[in-house]
């Protein structure tokens, strides 16, 4: 339930040593693992090397083969001297923990999941809030009373996607059915594909697609039964608006693009940061954040308007979505 | 010893092989418009390049080293078993949660840690040779269909009744192992541990073993002709299971020492995602399943592995074609390289399945 | 002359397998070719069939100088081998095995009819019947190395080389086989046959020429020469008459007693089959192969389990202890087939001579080396075995010197009771003088001995009482003294044993 | 429980079977000259992606099947030559090769499309889908059997010429030959190492169908790693099957349809670790069934006899 990290939100303010504005700055991404099957560190290195154009700072990303390899290239990173070494995602947890407690002079952050040291800075997403939402509009837009989702992998992390939106979807629409299928990897869009048409022969009209590289496969699905489905991350309504007819938000480029900018200018804090709706960190297109493509018909902007209602309850505090790993 | 050309024979060859792997590698290397010495350097120096790099890569060494072994007991005696994937993510899984869950002093605890994961990677296996031994299942298959069963089983324990639910909570894992049951590291600020000295020490004993004792002969034997030591009294169905257990229990010792001595947890897929298992079974075969060849393989292949890492850290060569690089220099390196014990196994028909 | 292969040399890395050999041979013409084990006669067949080149030397066939890079040359110019080892595919069908290389065919169609009714043609011609529809795992070696043949004359052959035919086939099967040459031979065929037995080389050979150590020791008439003469040629000495001193019996060893393993068709392999040793014996069983003295050694062996009946060694019953128990109640055994159960081809002389002393020389678990290695030592002086070192790899080994290697590992064993299967076979003379001296030697220091042989002259020499085996039974007992060859196949024909 | 079975199971079922199928075969036909190959993950991959790049290219989805099965069969022959003419141990040899194929896609990949991960155009088409006059009428039949794309139909049709290739031409004859004896194959003039290299070949061209399947059939894209193991499945398939095509047939269907009936039982309540593990519990219990020869028959097969 406590899901807003305050503890370690206070400790932020004692430890604000800003380092100097100089350009000479060498920093790094190390991603957990290979970029290539993930949108979530393609948008991380997109931030940073955008940022470090813009502030004219060194900035160099590397990938890790494997869990093994992440400690590996944090303790190569601070061997090579970077003065700000950025890693993301729970993968990296146990081995940062180990390098910046033996490394407390250096500064390091660390994206979408939180480790308590004062040398780190953390940046944790509610993921959850925006799939509620999503699951509310799902609630609200169906029209056979089915709607299904297509996720990777049974694992907890992806729980704040099915949960959140069971919950939301729960909230809006009791009645509907839903029917959730798991591909067992991030990397199977065929798999992701057939799920998706089987949930389309059980009637389903919108499918949400959480399978990472998968959803490439439920999109096709989408389009060759014409069903309805969402995306992830980044706003995927743009490739083919008739079909994904929302995208749930997570700006993972725009928490790394902070991140080095803060650093550039003085003001990185150590410690944790959370995001969720009310600090625009997650979010949902149409809703949160306007999309380029046209609105569907499916969703209809009465859909729209009423799950705005829901995200500003929510900011407000009048609901709360529990955090399905606490 | 009196064959001395034939054994500088033996030097030579892999020698050359690893000079035509490198000059493969320097194709590629110079196919992407990289630079081939500036590669190679970094390779070396990621692998080799200080003390630091050089421990990295024997740390690495590990585990592959005791999958290794164990695959190599059972392929003496004339086994396959693939199933080395599926035995060390049930050895590593059974030895954080001894450590996690059981009572006692801390030092007890690491060693039943490290026997249960054993026993249970030893029992995964051997129920393979028992299924080979009673119902005549192809070993080949049962040891990797296992692996998908195992490691399903072991990511639902961490997904649920043992999941960690300290921290982001996000991750498949179990909680982690209390620092007073760590292996302890050799070095300050290094990541080699304890389980390198366990594998160096097993792979010295290993050798002994089947080299001088009458088990190992007997092993040997049955590996070479089952027919003949069935004709000299030696019991197949028996030494099948101790070795297959054996075989197994090696690689449950493997994901013991990988989560009591560098990830003090379980994670779902800590033991899939960087192949332990493919690279131990690659290093038994490129030495011929010889325990001291098998060590070095391991490390050649760790150094493959820590040195393509550097490459990627410090050159401009993308990742993807430092993988190749590696597989060239393996297929290389391989080229004619085990050819007699294979030959032998073609003919074994235990594992082609040709009706 | 149709064939002339002239001053050919063939080395091996420092090995000369053939030295300067010249040799030919005559249209119609039977030729053998004899020598010890590793003389180089397999060697300069291979030459001839392709399947070596030559270091040096050539080749002239019909006159004109011929080179053949690989068997298809041979095979084209009308030469066909019959190889020592069959070179047989055990899955596939008899006129399968016939026609492959040559297939008859529709399109791409492998016209598997066609086949047989060529096969069947080709059977009547030469008058070898054979259905060839059956599987060739299925058939007797008899039968299987009719195949051979049969594929050697459809391919067009001329030109026959037969290595060592007659080694695993029964007396019968061998005269068989002598006849079928000899009418071959009348119809135009040539032969070249490779063999360790003399007797047939004076039965069906035109000429013989003797090959030792690579080089030709001689070329001659059958009708000018003698087996005596022969053998002496081959080894480079006069071999003595193996003695055989008065028996001395003692108590029994092994008893037998109403054995019974069911087979998978009904018939029984073994049908209540009952039998004794005493010590200081050596009882001979003949028969032809297949007529159940496999499973009978397996079962005392305690390599197959019997269905019903009593197996006693040393008045402990063994009935249903595993091998090595059984080996240790007092057991040693020369296996039929040294190659599928008597070694490990890929471990060296000392690994397979260790076999079976390991559980002797050993301390706290581990093998005690030296004394093992002195032991095999003491087995390559004894039995001469020819070997580089202890450490060579037993496939480098002729096949005379494992089974020598194998013999004296079983003696060494100095168990009570010793199976002898097939002792001698495809062993040159000179190693068979040497393991009947050793067999003869263990009988009269009171070992017990169970010989079980296809060649009738062996049983007849070395046994003090010879059963015959007939369909899984015992079809009859014979004496040493009184029984002769045609008795004792009469009886394993399934005659009647009065005689 | 009425989900359980209908016709989009079945439907469903034979398209997720086709690319294993078609690998399994591939794989059987090495099995049969004595090569055992682990690589087929590795091949199915290299498919994949080249009938991705030959679609880019040609713009047409023909075009781009026939890209895949050339690139792939170059993949096989480097394969073929490492193991059979370097005489590299085939198993090494098979794991080498799925990283290189990891890697050598990844990297062209960038390369090629310049993007990381994975390569998806919406503007490209993907292979047909073939409704059957007639038989798409038939009522259950129709919706299962109809409606695939060609190499689907092709797949099946392939087992059926794959078993008229082994076990009824001169040449499938000899390769069974090879794998029988290839001394004795020798020793008649049959060049071992060509046939050897014909079997690879054909594995390459099986795999590049299976590949173009999946990524022009299935979905319409390339993803890093998308095979996802289907590989390694058809390699069981193949053993399960003792690579006999109607064997491999019937165990890569026995595979798919509990690979598609896990997926039905996800929804009830069992936790989805286990209802994943069904076709691999199912697979190994069908070995029962499918037993191997006696240890004793092979190792007499392997140590000839004394002659
Ligand atoms: N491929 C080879 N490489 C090395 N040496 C060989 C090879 N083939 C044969 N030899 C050696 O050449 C010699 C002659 O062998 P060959 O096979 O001709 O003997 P053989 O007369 O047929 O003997 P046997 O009566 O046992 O069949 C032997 O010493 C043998 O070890
Ligand atoms: N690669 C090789 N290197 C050395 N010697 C070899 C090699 N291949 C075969 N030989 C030798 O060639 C000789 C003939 O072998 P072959 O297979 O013809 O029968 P054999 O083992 O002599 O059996 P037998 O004595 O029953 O006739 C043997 O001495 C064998 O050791
Ligand atoms: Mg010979
Ligand atoms: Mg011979």
């Amino acid at each position: 339930k406590n899901d807003t990290a305050a503890p370690a939100a206070t400790k932020a303010a004692e430890a604000t040593k800003a380092p100097e504005t100089k350009s000479s700055k060498k920093i790094i991404l190390i991603t957990p693992e290979k970029i290539g099957v993930n949108p979530f560190f393609a948008q991380e290195d997109e931030g940073v090397k955008k940022a470090g154009k813009e502030f004219g700072v060194d900035v160099k990303t590397v990938e890790s083969t494997d869990a093994s390899a992440i400690e590996q290239n944090l303790r190569a990173a601070v061997a090579d001297n970077y003065d700000l070494i950025i890693t993301s995602s729970f993968e990296s947890e146990d081995a940062l923990k180990k390098v910046a407690a033996e490394n407390p002079k250096k500064s390091f952050a660390i994206i979408d999941t939180v480790v308590d040291l004062p040398n780190v800075r953390s940046v944790v997403f509610r993921e959850h809030e925006a799939a509620y939402l999503l699951g509310a509009a799902a609630g609200l837009a169906t029209k056979k009373n089915v709607v299904g989702m297509v996720a990777a992998v049974d694992i907890p992390l992806i729980k704040k996607y099915t949960v959140g939106f069971q919950e939301g979807l729960k909230s809006t629409n009791p009645n509907a059915k839903f029917i959730v299928n798991y591909v067992g990897s991030f990397t199977d869009p065929a798999k992701a594909k057939e799920l998706a048409l089987t949930q389309f022969s059980q009637g389903a009209d919108f499918i949400a697609a959480a399978s990472a590289v998968g959803d490439l496969g439920v999109f096709e699905a989408a389009k060759e039964k014409g069903f309805y489905t969402s995306g992830q991350d980044i706003d995927r309504t743009v490739t083919d608006p008739e079909h994904i007819v929302l995208s749930q938000l997570k700006g993972t480029d725009s928490v790394a693009y902070q991140t080095v900018k803060d650093f550039v200018n003085g003001t990185f804090k150590f410690g944790a940061v959370d995001y969720g709706l009310k600090e625009d960190g997650v979010g949902l297109t149409f809703v949160t954040k306007e999309s380029k493509s046209k609105l569907s018909p499916f969703i209809g902007q009465d859909v729209v308007t009423k799950v705005k209602a829901i995200k500003d309850d929510i900011v407000a505090g009048k609901v709360t979505v529990p955090n399905p790993l606490k | 010893m009196l064959n001395w050309k034939g054994n500088i024979g033996a030097l030579l060859q892999p020698l050359i092989a690893v000079c035509i792997g490198l000059l493969g590698g320097a194709i590629a290397i110079v196919l992407i418009g990289g630079s081939i010495s500036d590669t190679y350097a970094q390779m070396w120096k990621g692998a080799f390049g200080n003390f630091y790099f050089f421990t990295n890569t024997l740390t690495r060494a590990t585990p592959l080293i005791l999958v290794g072994l164990g695959v190599s007991i059972a392929f003496r005696a004339g086994f396959f078993n693939m199933g080395s994937e599926g035995q060390m993510i049930l050895g590593a899984l059974t030895s954080a949660m001894i450590a996690l869950y059981f009572p006692g002093p801390a030092l007890f605890k690491l060693f039943a840690a490290l026997l249960g994961g054993i026993a249970v990677g030893g029992i995964w296996s051997a129920f393979a040779g028992w299924l080979d031994a009673r119902f005549k299942m192809n070993l080949i298959v049962t040891t990797l269909l296992l692996n998908y069963i195992a490691a399903l089983f072991a990511g639902y324990l961490v997904a649920y009744p043992l999941k960690d639910k300290t921290g982001s909570a996000a991750l498949a894992q179990t909680m982690m192992v209390d620092k007073s049951i760590w292996l302890p590291k050799l070095f300050q600020g290094m990541s080699m541990h304890a389980g390198f000295i366990i594998a160096i020490v097993l792979a010295v004993l290993l050798f002994l073993f089947i080299k001088y004792s009458a088990a190992g002969y007997e092993i040997r034997m049955l590996g070479y002709n089952p027919l003949f030591a069935a004709y000299g009294g030696v019991n197949r169905g028996k030494l099948m299971l101790a070795s297959m257990f054996a075989s197994g229990g090696f690689a449950g010792l493997a994901g013991a020492v990988e989560v009591l001595g560098m990830q003090y947890r379980y994670t779902d897929g800590m033991i899939t995602n960087p192949g332990f298992a493919w690279s131990g079974i690659m290093a038994t075969l490129l030495s011929g399943a010889h325990p001291l060849g098998t060590t070095v393989a391991a490390v050649l292949l760790a150094a493959l592995q820590t040195g393509g890492m550097g490459v990627e850290r410090n050159t401009s060569i993308p990742l993807e074609i430092s993988s190749v690089i590696q597989s060239l220099l393996i297929l290389f390196v391989t080229a004619k390289f085990s050819y007699t014990l294979w030959k032998r196994r073609k003919g074994g028909g235990s594992d082609a399945a040709s009706s | 002359m149709l064939l002339q292969m002239n001053q050919i040399t063939k080395t091996y890395g420092s090995l000369t397998a053939n030295s300067n050999v010249d040799f030919s041979l005559r249209e119609g013409e039977i030729h053998a070719l004899v020598g010890e084990n590793g003389a180089g006669k397999t060697t300069l067949m291979r030459i001839l069939y392709g399947m070596e080149q030559p270091t040096s030397g050539t080749i002239l066939l019909r006159g004109r100088k011929v080179q053949f890079v690989n068997p298809t040359n041979a095979i084209q110019q009308g030469i066909g081998m019959v190889h020592q080892h069959f070179m047989l595919f055990p899955s596939f069908t008899v006129a399968e095995n016939i026609v492959i290389g040559n297939e008859p065919q529709v399109g791409v169609k492998f016209d598997r009819k066609k086949a047989a009714l060529q096969v069947k043609a080709l059977c009547d011609m030469y008058r070898l019947p054979i259905d060839p529809l059956r599987k060739v795992a299925a058939l007797p070696l008899g039968l299987q190395q009719r195949v051979e043949i049969l594929k050697v004359l459809y391919q067009g052959a001329d030109i026959i080389i037969l290595d060592e035919p007659t080694g695993v086939l029964t007396p019968l099967e061998a005269k068989e086989l002598l006849v079928i040459m000899k009418s071959l031979a009348s119809q135009g065929k040539s032969f070249i046959v490779i063999t360790h037995k003399l007797h047939e080389v004076m039965e069906v050979a035109d000429r013989v020429t003797v090959l030792r150590d690579g080089k030709i020791r001689g070329t001659v008439d059958t009708s000018a020469t003698n087996a005596e003469e022969l053998s002496r040629l081959m080894v480079g000495r006069e071999l003595a008459q193996t003695r055989k001193s008065a028996a001395r019996f003692g108590e029994t060893v092994l008893e037998v007693k109403e054995i019974t393993i069911q087979g998978k068709k009904g018939k029984p392999v073994l049908d209540r089959v009952s039998l004794e040793v005493k010590a200081g014996e050596i009882l001979g069983i003949a028969g032809i192969s297949g007529n159940g003295q496999s499973e009978l050694i397996q079962s005392i062996t305690g390599l197959q389990p019997i269905d019903q009946g009593h197996i006693r060694l040393m008045g402990k019953e063994i009935t249903g202890c595993l091998v090595r128990e059984i080996r240790e109640s007092g057991l040693s055994h020369i296996p039929e087939d040294r190659y599928q159960w008597g070694a490990a081809k890929e471990g060296s002389v000392l690994e397979n001579g260790t076999m079976g002393h390991h559980r002797t020389h050993r301390r706290n678990g581990f093998l005690q080396g030296k004394s093992l290695r002195n032991m095999v030592d003491g087995f390559i002086q004894q039995f001469q075995i020819k070997t580089g070192s202890q450490d060579t790899k037993v496939k480098f080994l002729s096949g005379g010197n494992l089974q020598k290697l194998i013999v004296a590992r079983e003696i060494a064993q100095k168990q009570p009771f010793l199976i002898a299967a097939e002792p001698t076979r495809g062993v040159d003379v000179g190693a068979m003088e040497v393991i009947h001296d050793e067999l003869l030697k263990k009988r009269d220091e009171q070992g017990a001995i169970l010989l079980v042989s296809s060649e009738l002259t062996e049983i007849l020499k070395l046994s003090d009482r010879i059963i015959v085996m007939y369909e899984g039974r015992i079809a009859g007992e014979l004496s040493a003294q009184h029984a002769t060859e045609e008795q004792i196949s009469l009886l394993m024909a399934g005659g009647d044993s009065h005689a | 429980m009425q989900h359980l079975l209908d016709v989009s199971l079945f439907n469903s079922m034979i398209r997720m079977v086709a690319p294993i199928l078609l690998a399994a075969l591939g794989g059987a036909i090495c099995s049969r000259v004595g090569l055992f190959n682990v690589g087929l993950e590795g091949f199915v991959l290299v498919g994949a992606f080249s009938a991705i790049v030959g679609n880019h290219y040609s713009g047409n989805v023909y075009v781009a099947v026939l890209i895949a099965i050339a690139v792939t069969m170059l993949f096989s022959l480097a394969f073929a030559y490492i193991s059979i003419h370097l005489q590299a141990n085939v198993i090494v040899v098979g794991i080498s090769f799925n990283f290189l194929a990891l890697g050598l896609t990844a990297f062209c990949l960038k390369a090629i499309f310049h993007v990381k991960g994975a390569f998806y155009d919406k503007n490209m088409v993907g292979l047909p889908k073939w409704n059957i006059p007639f038989v798409q009428d038939i009522p259950v039949i129709g919706g299962i059997i109809s409606g695939h794309s060609p190499l689907i139909y092709l797949a099946f049709a392939l087992v059926l010429g794959l078993q008229y290739f082994l076990f009824k031409s001169v040449l499938g004859f000899r390769l069974l030959a090879v794998g029988e004896n290839p001394v004795a194959a020798k020793s008649i003039g049959i060049k071992v190492g060509r046939m050897q290299y014909l079997a690879v070949l054909i594995c390459g061209v099986l795999c590049g169908l299976a590949g173009a399947q999946l990524s022009l059939g299935q979905v319409t894209m390339f993803t890093e790693g998308m095979t996802a193991g289907r590989g390694f499945i058809a390699l069981v398939a193949m053993m399960l099957g003792q690579a006999n095509p109607l064997g491999v047939m019937a165990s890569s269907l026995l595979f798919g349809l509990m690979d598609a009936f896990s997926i039905r039982l996800q929804g009830f309540s069992l936790p989805t670790h286990f209802t994943q593990m069904l076709p691999y519990i199912v697979t190994l219990l069908a070995m029962l069934f499918f037993r191997k020869s006696s240890y004793m028959a092979d190792a007499q097969k392997a140590n000839g006899s004394s002659r």
